[in-house]
């Protein structure tokens, strides 16, 4: 165990699967001579060379197809995006190439890599640098989404993605990259799929991942003080979804908030909320409530952008509601 | 093949200072007459309904493939567009798996699950079959770049029409293939037409071997309906890529006979534009009158050979169609390589 | 009125729209001298010249970037996708650039045009020719998503699309073209926004889109010969929806089954079943259901094109299901 | 502005054979001084928390913006990238809407809605303003395309950076642009890095104005860093444009004095070369020279003069800041120009 950020435990993740695993290089744009626009990449041209981490030109359409190719090609590329907002010039190489490859080709080709960068909106970048992408990357089969929201995560998830057979977006958050945690030396692996419990509780479930875990940790406390205990779960991995721990959680607080950055309209809370409806229905003594990015372009004035994000005031109002106590 | 070419059997022929073996020729103008006959008969099928959904034919175009294939080693990374069944026979795939795969059947070079569109076959390294146009592009300076970081000595032949030339990816991707010296050879397919469009109304630069020259990509122009000067163009663009002298650009002017795929009446052209290269510039009688020239075959032979081939495809499409449709339980196959258990498939209930 | 086909009425809506305002003009790859690669565009190079339908190279960010700089100079470009498949190598300038360039430029630059094309899966197209990227349309804000299923639809909406002063995307489906119906002729405007009841009944409300009412109406025959009477809602436009139109229609079933061709995770069907929790809990006395496109890429075979596709039998079953009768 | 120089004042310069008015020469001067003045003051903001995000200056690069400025029509359409701050203020929108619009104020040239990377000015034909690296591209010949249907005798104007020049979106651009002949400069600001990455590490052919010959669109490449050297080479291109000939390439050499944005602390970059243009070629410092020659100024002078505009920045930035941050109702505004009634905004509960 040593206390890194989350920006050092990316770091280490990558180090130490291109340490195992000769196929494994890092490309993207200023990940080598600059150590990563955010310096996740901090040290690793130095220390692999400019055959293994690679600065690209401002292509992101190019990249990530030269990324699928070379993955077909039996590599394991490590496509960064500078932010996932760049992404969407590459969603054709994402969704048709990578994600449908193995399918169409009846299963000859398989494109065993991740494609990474921060995604959300960081602070005061405007509304072209604050894209939720991962509500299109989830709708699609063939890909993986992961977002880790603390420094062990990101590490223990990242090191899964690079191993995993498959292509895996894995979506950092910019505002967490100088988070600190206590994170496992050496060989740390969390299975991909698997929720976490962040806080156990009784009253109430808060559904939130990367970013907005934080807000609903802050909101469970705020509601702890109120008499409420909140459960948090964290799914980690949104696809494949492991609603198993949700609909658990449900059937035991019966009351459920979602929790996302993005928009809302088909968001990845309308997908739980709708789960919730199929699979747990019963168990629910209050409609699910969503608290969700407002459904506007995000402003750069600190207070319209304030406004944009969800608050824990929000979270704790919502919860309130669905607990009755509103 | 290159290799192959060496040893000069007592009959063949020498073609522009290249000799090639009358096994080499033979080889050669089998393959083109068998596409040929095979694009034939998708047509057919197509038209019996037995072939669904888009279905495009590369008739006219075989010398393009096949000379590709004879300068290639069988090592070399091949991938094209949607217009794909030449370049997969031409690669050596079973041709009643690729026929099989038109009709959807279970035992189709994709199991059934790509149609004419999305042929693979990982063990001649053909990588597709792309649908979107100019999506093969960045595709294939990845197989390229895996053989720079592996430094395998294998090249990456990747085939584009004239009219994905115009997408953004291309020019992206010579840029990188240029800066990073990959050894990578696009091949431009140019039979004058992107569907309805001929290139003038499409391309600013219509001769599209100098589309590199922006970025230090050099090109060459030549006879696609030629599958000589096809084998020899592209061995020498071959030997440029794999000397490590980076990315080369190979302009092959051909022509499709039918249209763009099989719903296309291609009335945009005229009869005589069409005429002119089916009857004036045909790649295979072009051979053929070559190869009798050198003593090679006779009329008579060639259309020996060719009811020969008829029946090898009207065989070959029997076995294809006595397989089964895919199993239903393939619908939730080749998705992932590691499912995750009790989360996928999702919803849960279902496969 | 008379009677024509989808393809017509998309047709007459843009000529009728063209003679009215000689802003508006129709780009897209084989609009002009092919007449559309679906014919949607039949006559018009004749009737308007090539300076009003024009060829484009196949460079679709190319020239959907150029529809939303003609439209923030003042023009009113209607940009054809030969299919929305291909929108995917486009959406930086449908998300990024369209949808918040009045945001981000305070109100001074609007983007009044129609992104339109033929959407969903075809017949036997294979993988990368069946995107329902409305999933990911619907999710941003400063669009407007409009997915018409019968011709009269087509040309009552096209043209209040061709009018509206934002970006509409407009979706057609390509196996509804040669479908033939009463169209009122001339004047015709559906305002966007509008649900339409295509069936009304006591029992239970499916909701459906596009191609998929058509199924909808099939199911719910089938059912009403089986003692089950159910309402069809067609939202028509997507983004923003008329959830009044679903809520009423749920508050009198209390039951509700979604339809959509594409895929599940965070697709419309998530968005709607999450409203009827938020707004009509109450009113349920099931669980909202969804029948959706399966979670796989499309496979070109037929009978696994069948099996992918929702079908009559699974809206059936699911509805009985819904009804307590399965 | 074209006209203007036509009616030669007495006092003056002439100028590679082109007459400059004195006050031609003393709008070009102060409003290059104005923007590095403003840009330093936007660097203190930001220093100070008062400005957030991504902040990009373009401290060195005054020349490029303000010599267009002279050599096209207020009528022509403009839009770049990001780094906006020198647009937009040569276009002559209002300095204390600009730094308001820095500092996320009420009375930001767009509302405080867009910030650095995102200004708009439809009075002036500014067009922004694009945060992602080529976006403006497509857009621009979008404008071009407008005049070109209209024939309205516009020319739009669309600048670009050394590493946005790769993206396929622009060469997708150059094709059309070319096909059709569409009356639009692209505008090369070739400061030579793109963040940390110099031209060679991003670029096969480095020399971008060569970029356009794969698509017969023409190019020059011009000093950036003198003002009438830009100014007289960009009338000629615009020229070229309006004439109806088609777009043409210029590649302006120019270089940023300050990092990438506001968190660069470029240290990819040696100290001797930033000093080289800076000390060396300066575009304020050198057209201060140039008119001192032509006894139109002195260095005290123009000291006088850079201690009145400091004073007038001081005095904008002190309005900017007395804004009121925007409503929180403009939180629900410019979404929709026809938003639909009862269906959004959405949840219908808020705003
Ligand atoms: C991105 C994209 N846009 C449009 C299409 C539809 N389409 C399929 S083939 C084609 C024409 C391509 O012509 P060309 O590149 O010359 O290849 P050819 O068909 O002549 O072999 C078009 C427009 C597509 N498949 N992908
Ligand atoms: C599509 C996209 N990719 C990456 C980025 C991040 N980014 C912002 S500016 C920049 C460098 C651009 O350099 P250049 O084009 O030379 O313009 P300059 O900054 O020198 O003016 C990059 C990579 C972006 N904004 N958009
Ligand atoms: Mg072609
Ligand atoms: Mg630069």
């Amino acid at each position: 165990m040593s206390r890194i950020t989350y920006r050092e435990a990316l770091n280490q993740a990558m180090c130490e699967e291109m340490e195992n695993d000769d196929r494994v290089f890092l490309m993207g744009e200023e990940v080598a001579e600059y150590n990563g626009a955010y310096k996740v990449s901090q040290g690793m041209l130095e220390k692999f060379g400019p055959k293994r981490v690679i600065d690209t030109p401002i292509t992101e359409l190019g990249f990530a197809g030269l990324g699928v190719g070379a993955a077909m090609a039996g590599l394991k590329p490590v496509i960064e995006f500078m932010t996932w907002n760049f992404a969407i010039l590459a969603l054709d190489q994402i969704v048709n190439a990578a994600a449908k490859m193995k399918y169409m080709s009846g299963g000859q080709y398989s494109v065993p890599m991740v494609f990474r960068g921060a995604g959300g909106s960081a602070a005061r970048v405007g509304a072209q640098h604050s894209q939720a992408l991962e509500n299109w990357l989830v709708n699609v089969p063939g890909l993986k989404v992961v977002m880790p929201s603390n420094p062990a995560d990101a590490k223990g998830l990242l090191k899964a993605a690079i191993r995993d057979n498959d292509t895996v977006c894995f979506i950092e958050n910019e505002i967490n990259y100088g988070d600190i945690g206590e994170v496992p030396d050496g060989e740390y692996i969390i299975p991909l799929g698997r929720a976490d419990i962040k806080r156990a509780g009784r009253d109430v479930t808060i559904v939130a991942h990367s970013r907005m875990v934080g807000y609903a940790l802050a909101a469970a406390e705020e509601l702890a003080r109120q008499g409420i205990d909140a459960e948090v779960i964290d799914p980690r991995t949104i696809r494949p979804l492991d609603e198993n721990t949700i609909l658990t959680s449900v059937a035991k607080t019966n009351r459920a908030v979602v929790v996302e950055e993005g928009w809302r309209f088909c968001g990845i809370g309308a997908e739980i909320s709708a789960r919730i409806m199929e699979r747990g229905f019963d168990d629910l003594d209050a409609p699910v409530a969503r608290v969700t990015g407002k459904d506007v372009p995000m402003a750069y004035a600190e207070n319209l952008e304030r406004l944009t994000m969800p608050s824990v005031a929000e979270i704790v109002e919502a919860v309130r509601v669905v607990c009755g106590r509103a | 093949m290159v290799a192959k070419q060496k040893q000069v059997k007592a009959k063949g022929l020498t073609h522009e200072g290249r000799d090639y073996s009358a096994k080499t020729l033979h080889e050669m103008h089998d393959m083109m007459l068998y596409i040929r006959r095979f694009e034939e008969k998708a047509g057919q099928m197509y038209g019996l309904k037995k072939i669904g959904g888009f279905c495009h034919l590369c008739n006219g175009q075989e010398a393009v493939c096949v000379g590709m294939e004879h300068a290639s080693e069988s090592t070399d990374y091949v991938m094209t567009s949607y217009r794909d069944h030449g370049h997969i026979l031409a690669r050596g795939s079973d041709p009643t798996a690729v026929m099989a795969e038109l009709l959807g059947r279970a035992g189709g070079v994709v199991k059934g699950k790509g149609g004419s569109m999305h042929m693979f076959d990982v063990e001649k390294n053909f990588a597709g079959g792309n649908g979107i146009v100019g999506e093969q592009v960045p595709i294939g300076i990845g197989f390229a770049f895996s053989s720079w970081y592996r430094n395998d000595g294998r090249v990456t032949i990747c085939f584009i029409g004239d009219g994905g030339v115009n997408q953004g990816a291309v020019y992206e991707s010579f840029n990188i293939a240029s800066l990073w010296k990959l050894p990578v050879v696009f091949v431009i397919e140019n039979n004058q037409y992107a569907m309805g469009t001929s290139i003038g109304r499409a391309s600013a630069e219509t001769h599209l071997f100098k589309r590199g020259i922006s970025f230090k990509v050099p090109g060459m122009q030549i006879d696609g309906m030629d599958v000589l000067e096809v084998e020899r163009k592209m061995s020498e663009a071959i030997a440029h890529a794999r000397s490590g002298e980076g990315p080369i650009i190979v302009e092959a002017m051909t022509y499709r006979y039918r249209g763009h795929s099989m719903s296309d009446p291609a009335t945009y052209r005229t009869r005589a534009e069409v005429d002119e290269w089916r009857s004036g510039r045909d790649p295979i009688a072009r051979l053929q009158q070559q190869m009798i020239g050198a003593g090679l075959g006779t009329e008579e032979s060639f259309k020996e050979k060719d009811r020969e081939i008829k029946k090898a495809v009207a065989k070959m499409v029997k076995d294809a169609e006595a397989q089964p449709e895919p199993d239903p339980s393939e619908l939730w196959t080749d998705i992932y390589c590691d499912p995750i258990e009790g989360a996928y498939p999702y919803p849960g209930k279902v496969g």
